[in-house]
């Protein structure tokens, strides 16, 4: 259990606090980064959490903050509309927040208001979806969604790439944004090199129920199945209830963000799903460290250097039965 | 038997000549694949929960309003129904606990719309769109976000079974349009809904309960939402308060076009079926030919107008003969 | 057959003599206009009592009042002698009281029998019984002297006179001790008018009251018992027996005033007018055919015939609303193109339809936006709208038509019925029409407005209009033409000057017709 | 002028009282930070691009329709004017280029609204629903579902300036919202536009072109969106197909909320603008106050709710007197 990500359906014990994601890191950063200094107030503006991963982005990044006493976190409405989130953005401005954390719905939409806010002296942190101009970010977290897609076809190709006429099949996320874009295009690169292709996709929107209906469709469509990556753990609980429906078993199912129910069944063992790729959903938590860092005029303990760096970006590990038990404790429940 | 026959035949047949078209280029873009049981049961199945929302929009729409909440109020139900107390709770009595959280759920803010709808004079548009907002906020807030994992096994074992080789989801679809149909065209209840859909002020001197009646076709709807919840959970094993995002839209779209006249008044629950039915089965038919969602959206677009079109014209030449 | 014993007249609660019915001092309000100023009404059991007022006097929403449509502010009701207090359409009916509203009262969407039965269906356990439903509207409609409107018709196919048979189905389909009409008669013929009266004649036989509502005073002396008068809100006379009440009087206590000469004097029409609108071999499929007429400048052209032979149809084919299938339509020597009402009302056409709340008017806006709706174009400075002149031409009319209240401003929906014809008979007469088309102009206006309009109808003729009337009263018809044309069942069966035919003539006309 | 200060503040009492009270709740809440000019500033540029949608919108819900289509609309207009073809004839010829294509593409997705619903006889409902998910699938394709970066510096430069303190797009809305007032209040279209809403079949008789005045509408809904796009271009830099989603629900309760009758025949441009600006100062209010997320939906739905009933009251006692 672990309070990063608790289902609402599994009791959070007292106890096992001390092994949640955010304290796993904060160890590592102990010393006089974790004491605390001036009061730093933090603006932090996310798209919609009409998914696991995006809620499980605000829950964390709302705990992080919690842990210091001089963060003051101010949270603006969760939105899809990036006319909202700008004017968000410019209500931090007028505030004169210290920093602002911001994982735009459309990186390039927020780029100008962003650019406004490092103009009037606010630290701006970058996280996930990428600014389009480089003096609107002082820092940037990203995920790696073009490795997410490598490290799936990568396994894929380990598991079937002997057999050139191996079927595989792709369900993407909502294909409208970017990163889906990335993510297959990795996946797509990555089968390339051992010769596969992707023989059937159909896009979802993160959702369970978008999972559920696309998998029931595709299954339909491919009656015989060698791989199937499905982008996103959220929408895979769907995709499983549609597979176990359709009562398929002939194929093997790479999940794709690493939530702790679809890390929990890859320990089992006894599914379809035997991986996952790691899409970590800390990454605003990250944000918000960092801009506590940045503002307190502190540096990142582990590095050598005096400043944070301008990039950060996490890695996409592929999760199997081998290495579950390292990740489960640093999942989020979707 | 054959009157109904030869009147519902009748006055669908555009819809059935929809159908029929969908089903030509699923078998001419597909062929065994589309043709074949199992994507029946996968187009069924798909279509029962959209289905079973439609026939309580029939209903309201029938009596001259519009739910567009029915699709939040489901995605609340559902994580009210898998909320872990629920659950546990569940567990220990029945699985039929989660089944009544559903639908009090639903029931309960169906009949919010509509008291606020028929004492509150809010128009249905805005009442149910404050609902919809709403009540996907309290889900979210409930559900703190996250999917809610169903572990109650019997609630699953139950609902996703077969029956006489047909997923239960699908007999309860055919059910609720079974005893739609019924309320609607045999009984008073189904009589009044045409009168206050078609004339409120001359079915209030006529001695009808205007306000009380319009209250209780939104509790059908909010009814119906909680049955597509407790569908929903067991077709995705999950309470998420992402669900049934869009069926609104979905289900107003398979009633009009099913040739409900959305100014009230009119209403058939033989064209709603067919509706869904059309709308199921155009989706499996895009996915079967790798159509890019975008392209799917395009053609979705077109096909509701053409089908709108269609359905009026033949209903049209119907009437005049 | 032991509670058949409480329904005769004169059972417990009603001794015989005594008023079924007694309201007194009934007062409403509504916001801006006071309908009901103290009001008193006293019927006897089976009786025909009849209600008589101008335009807004109050009747109709003395009767909602009654029928627990409106809820008065002050008065009381006795109701077979107990205090009784209606606070819904649904406890006016237990107790027995049944109205057919002024404005038609039925469900579009469903049939006959469902509409007959609206409310009080025949059912089981919820469920409805449909055979025996329709078995008791037939047996309702035959009695009612329309058996050929089938019981499984959707009433939205039937003309407004069906519609008003439906309306009264229902209201015998009541067990009532009351029965209310409300202007039974203005969309009915007279071949109908006697239907309706026999079927009245039963009931009061079978010592049901009926309250009855109309503006045709020939009718309340052919049926009527006792009469009470409204004006402005108040009663004025109460209890005049129909039959020793000359109609001066009822004119007098009605108007305050005394109305003579109903019909104006026909000039006739000079010899060297011009031929103003000719309509040739006009046919619409299925509903009329080759009709062909001419009317002249100054000319009165009249259409008779019975409800549902078509002549709204006609009417609005000229109009270019319905679109002929054949034959042509020229106004001043032009050719109209069919089936655009723009043309029509660019040539110089204007028509005022037949239904005037669902065809005519703007119930939300005020009156005088009715009164410009075809002609604002025209005040206006090129896009800009001149509110003001159009108040002023509006203000005119309605002084000269003596629409109530004198108040442009007023929101059309709470006018009296009768206002509302008026106003929209305000809207072609600002517009200023060569070619008047006139459906049923005078539907529910009271006597002395009915001689107004008629006064104009002839002042537009004679200022050179040329005006086309459809009337159920074949009197009026006969009254104001210069030529009649009657219709039975699509075709013009006849014409002739209207000096050479009289009413009878025009019924014979009519069964002939339809017995060819 | 006096009648019409007095006319319209009595009518919209209702409406400045709300606004008020989320000022009010907003200055309480956030003091300082809540009042001033620039936050101002925000909330109004805010405001700007749904303000201009919902003036649209008013037209058409006036002349008795609805449209659901808008904001989609208003999505591939964007796209499609910062296309690298449009943008580079842009960059070589004037932006106003861009402007002329983002204005065209929103008036003829009007008319095809307009020509279905008018002429087809579609209900406005379903041929704007389904021009709803056909142009967000037009708009994925074209952009590729990618976002398109505006790189025409001069049409920046114009539309993100300021002008007298106040921003372009301020002013942009403005203009828009007093241009539809003149043509509602003032002009014969206005007029004629009540007419069609009010009673269709009286207006025909009357020898109005209810046809093609309906089709006008939907082409100023249009219209209007095409403008709103200009807008989004401008704040985001970029053009993309996800702009303007669920806008029309927006400005559908912009409108309603502001007095217009949802069932035509009544209008209010000066509703219509307090009601962008109460959803509007609201969104500003929680975004101050740090509120749960998921409760500021939860907040929403009720204010919805609250705000029409308070103006129905209020506008109700005003006519009253
Ligand atoms: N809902 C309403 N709101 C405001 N005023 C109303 C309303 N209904 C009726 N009135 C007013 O009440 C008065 C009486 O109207 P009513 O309809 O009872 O007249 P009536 O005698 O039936 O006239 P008619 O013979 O024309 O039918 C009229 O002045 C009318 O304008
Ligand atoms: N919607 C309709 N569908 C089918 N038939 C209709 C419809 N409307 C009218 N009719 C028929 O057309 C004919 C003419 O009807 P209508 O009542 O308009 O005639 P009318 O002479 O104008 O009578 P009224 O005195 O009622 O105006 C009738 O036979 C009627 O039944
Ligand atoms: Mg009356
Ligand atoms: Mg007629």
């Amino acid at each position: 259990a672990l309070v990063t990500g608790c289902t609402s359906n599994t009791p959070v014990p007292e106890e096992d606090e001390g092994t949640t994601s955010s304290d796993g890191g904060g160890e590592a950063m102990g010393g006089a980064n974790a004491e605390s200094g001036e009061t730093v107030t933090i603006g932090f503006s996310a798209p919609a959490a009409d998914h696991g991963w995006m809620g499980a982005i605000t829950r964390a990044a709302l705990e992080e903050a919690e842990r210091y006493d001089d963060v003051d976190l101010r949270v603006a409405e969760a939105t899809n509309d990036v006319n909202l989130q700008i004017s968000q953005i410019e209500t931090f401005i007028n505030d004169g927040v210290d920093a602002i954390v911001l994982l735009p719905f459309d990186g390039a939409a927020l780029t100008e208001v962003a650019i406004e806010a490092m103009e009037a002296g606010i630290t701006v942190v970058n996280v996930d979806r990428e600014f389009s101009s480089p003096f609107a970010a002082r820092t940037t977290v990203l995920g790696d969604n073009y490795g997410m897609g490598v490290s799936a076809g990568t396994y894929i190709c380990e598991q079937v790439g002997d057999d050139p006429d191996a079927v595989v099949a792709e369900i993407a996320g909502i294909d409208s944004l970017p990163l889906t874009q990335d993510r297959s295009q990795g996946f797509e690169d990555a089968l390339a090199d051992c010769g596969l292709d992707v023989d059937n996709r159909v896009a979802a929107d993160f959702t369970v129920q978008g999972g559920q209906q696309a998998a029931a469709n595709l299954l339909q469509a491919a009656p015989e199945i060698d791989a199937l990556w499905n982008h996103d753990d959220d929408q895979g609980v769907g995709v499983m209830a549609a597979i176990e429906e359709a009562g398929r078993d002939e194929f093997v199912m790479v999940g794709g963000a690493g939530s702790a129910n679809v890390m929990r069944e890859i320990q089992e063992d006894d599914s379809v799903l035997k991986a996952t790729v790691v899409y970590p959903s800390t990454q605003a938590a990250d944000g918000v460290r960092l801009a506590r860092l940045i503002v307190q005029g502190k540096a990142m303990a582990d590095l050598v250097e005096v400043e944070v760096p301008r990039t950060v970006q996490l890695y996409a590990p592929v999760v199997t039965v081998d290495n579950v038990e390292e990740y489960l404790p640093t999942a989020f429940e979707s | 038997m054959r009157r109904f026959l030869h009147g519902a035949a009748g006055r669908n047949i555009g819809l059935v000549i929809a159908l029929v078209l969908v089903c030509v280029v699923g078998f001419a873009t597909a062929g065994e694949r589309f043709a074949s049981v199992d994507n029946l049961m996968t187009i069924l199945r798909f279509a029962a929960v959209i289905g079973v929302l439609s026939i309580g929009m029939t209903f309201v729409i029938t009596g001259g309003g519009i739910d567009l909440s029915v699709g939040s109020v489901l995605g609340l139900a559902s994580v009210w129904a898998s909320t872990l107390a629920t659950q546990t709770m569940a567990g220990d009595i029945h699985w039929i606990v989660m089944v009544g959280t559903a639908l009090a759920v639903g029931t309960v803010c169906g009949l919010v719309n509509g008291v606020l709808i028929a004492y509150g004079r809010v128009v249905a548009f805005i009442a149910t769109l404050a609902m919809m907002v709403g009540a996907r906020g309290l889900a979210e807030m409930i559900a703190n976000r996250q999917t809610q994992l169903v572990t109650v096994d019997p609630f699953l074992d139950f609902f996703r079974a077969d029956l006489l080789g047909i997923s239960v989801l699908v007999w309860i679809f055919a059910a609720v349009a079974v005893a739609g149909w019924v309320l609607l065209n045999r009984t008073t209840f189904g009589r009044r809904t045409l009168a206050v859909g078609g004339n409120p002020e001359a079915a209030r001197l006529a001695g009808i309960k205007v306000k009380r009646h319009t209250m209780y076709l939104y509790a059908i709807a909010g009814l119906t939402a909680g049955i597509a919840a407790v569908m929903m959970l067991a077709r995705t094993t999950a309470g998420s308060s992402t669900h049934g995002q869009y069926y609104e839209l979905d289900a107003i779209a398979a009633v009009v076009v099913g040739g409900t006249l959305l100014a009230g008044g009119r209403g058939t629950i033989v064209g709603t079926v067919f509706g869904v039915l059309i709308f199921a089965t155009l989706a499996n038919v895009f996915t079967q030919n790798n159509l890019s969602i975008s392209a799917q959206a395009v053609a979705r677009g077109v096909i509701i107008v053409a089908a709108v079109l269609l359905q009026q014209r033949l209903a049209a030449r119907h009437r005049s003969t | 057959m032991v509670n058949d014993v409480q329904n005769v007249p004169g059972s417990p609660g009603a001794q015989p003599g005594a008023p079924i019915l007694t309201m007194r001092g009934i007062v409403k309000h509504f916001p801006g206009a006071k309908a009901l100023d103290g009001v008193d009404l006293e019927v006897l059991p089976g009786e025909v009592h009849c209600l008589l007022g101008q335009n807004g006097a109050g009747k109709s929403t003395l009767i909602k009042v009654l029928a627990g449509a409106h809820r008065p502010d002050s008065g009381t009701i006795t109701w077979r002698g107990e205090p009784f207090e209606v606070t819904t359409p649904v406890a006016a009916l237990r107790a027995g009281i049944a109205t057919m509203y002024q404005e038609l009262d039925v469900v579009d969407g469903l049939t006959v029998t469902e509409n007959v039965d609206l409310g009080h269906e025949l059912a089981s356990a919820g469920f409805t019984q449909r055979r025996a439903a329709r078995a008791r509207t037939a047996e309702l409609l035959a009695r009612l002297g329309h058996a050929e409107i089938p019981p499984g018709r959707e009433v939205g196919r039937l003309s407004a006179a069906g519609k008003q048979v439906v309306s009264m189905a229902r209201a015998l389909s009541h067990d009532a001790r009351l029965i209310v009409m409300d202007e039974p008669s203005a969309v009915l013929d007279s071949e109908e008018v006697a239907n309706l009266f026999r079927v009245v004649r039963d009931l009061t036989a079978a010592g049901v009251a009926v309250v009855y509502i109309s503006h045709r005073l020939d009718e309340i002396r052919e049926v009527g018992d006792r009469i009470t008068v409204l004006k402005d809100g108040r009663t004025v006379a109460t209890g005049l027996a129909v039959d020793k009440t000359p109609t001066a009087d009822l004119i007098r206590l009605m108007t305050g005033r005394t109305v003579e000469h109903a019909f104006p004097e026909r000039p006739g029409v000079p010899a060297g007018a011009d031929r103003r609108l000719v309509v040739a071999d006009l046919s619409l499929r299925g509903v009329f055919e080759d009709v062909s007429l001419t009317v002249r400048s100054g000319e009165v052209v009249g259409l008779a015939g019975l409800v549902g032979s078509g002549r709204s149809e006609i009417l609005e084919t000229i109009y270019g609303a319905r679109r002929a299938t054949s034959g042509s339509v020229e106004v001043a020597g032009r050719r109209l193109r069919a089936g655009s009402v723009s043309a029509a009302v660019g040539a110089g056409i204007g028509l005022a339809p037949e239904e005037r709340k669902s065809q005519g008017l703007l119930l939300d806006e005020p009156v005088y936006r009715n009164i410009t709706l075809s002609t604002f174009g025209r005040f206006a400075r090129g896009p800009m709208l001149d509110e003001q002149a159009e108040r002023t031409a509006a203000r005119e009319q309605i002084t000269a038509l003596d629409l109530r209240p004198h108040d442009p401003d007023r929101t059309a929906r709470t006018l009296s019925g009768g206002n509302q014809q008026k106003a929209m008979l305000a809207r072609w007469l600002v517009h200023g029409c060569d070619v008047l088309l006139l459906d049923e102009p005078t539907r529910g206006v009271d006597v002395g407005a009915r001689a107004e309009i008629y006064g104009l109808v002839r002042a537009l003729a004679d200022r050179g209009a040329a005006v086309v009337v459809v009337s159920s009263e074949i009197e009026e018809v006969l009254g104001l033409s210069d030529e009649v044309l009657v219709i039975s069942e699509g075709r013009v069966v006849h014409r002739c000057p209207a000096e050479q035919i009289d009413e009878h003539g025009v019924l014979d006309l009519v069964m002939e017709g339809s017995a060819a």
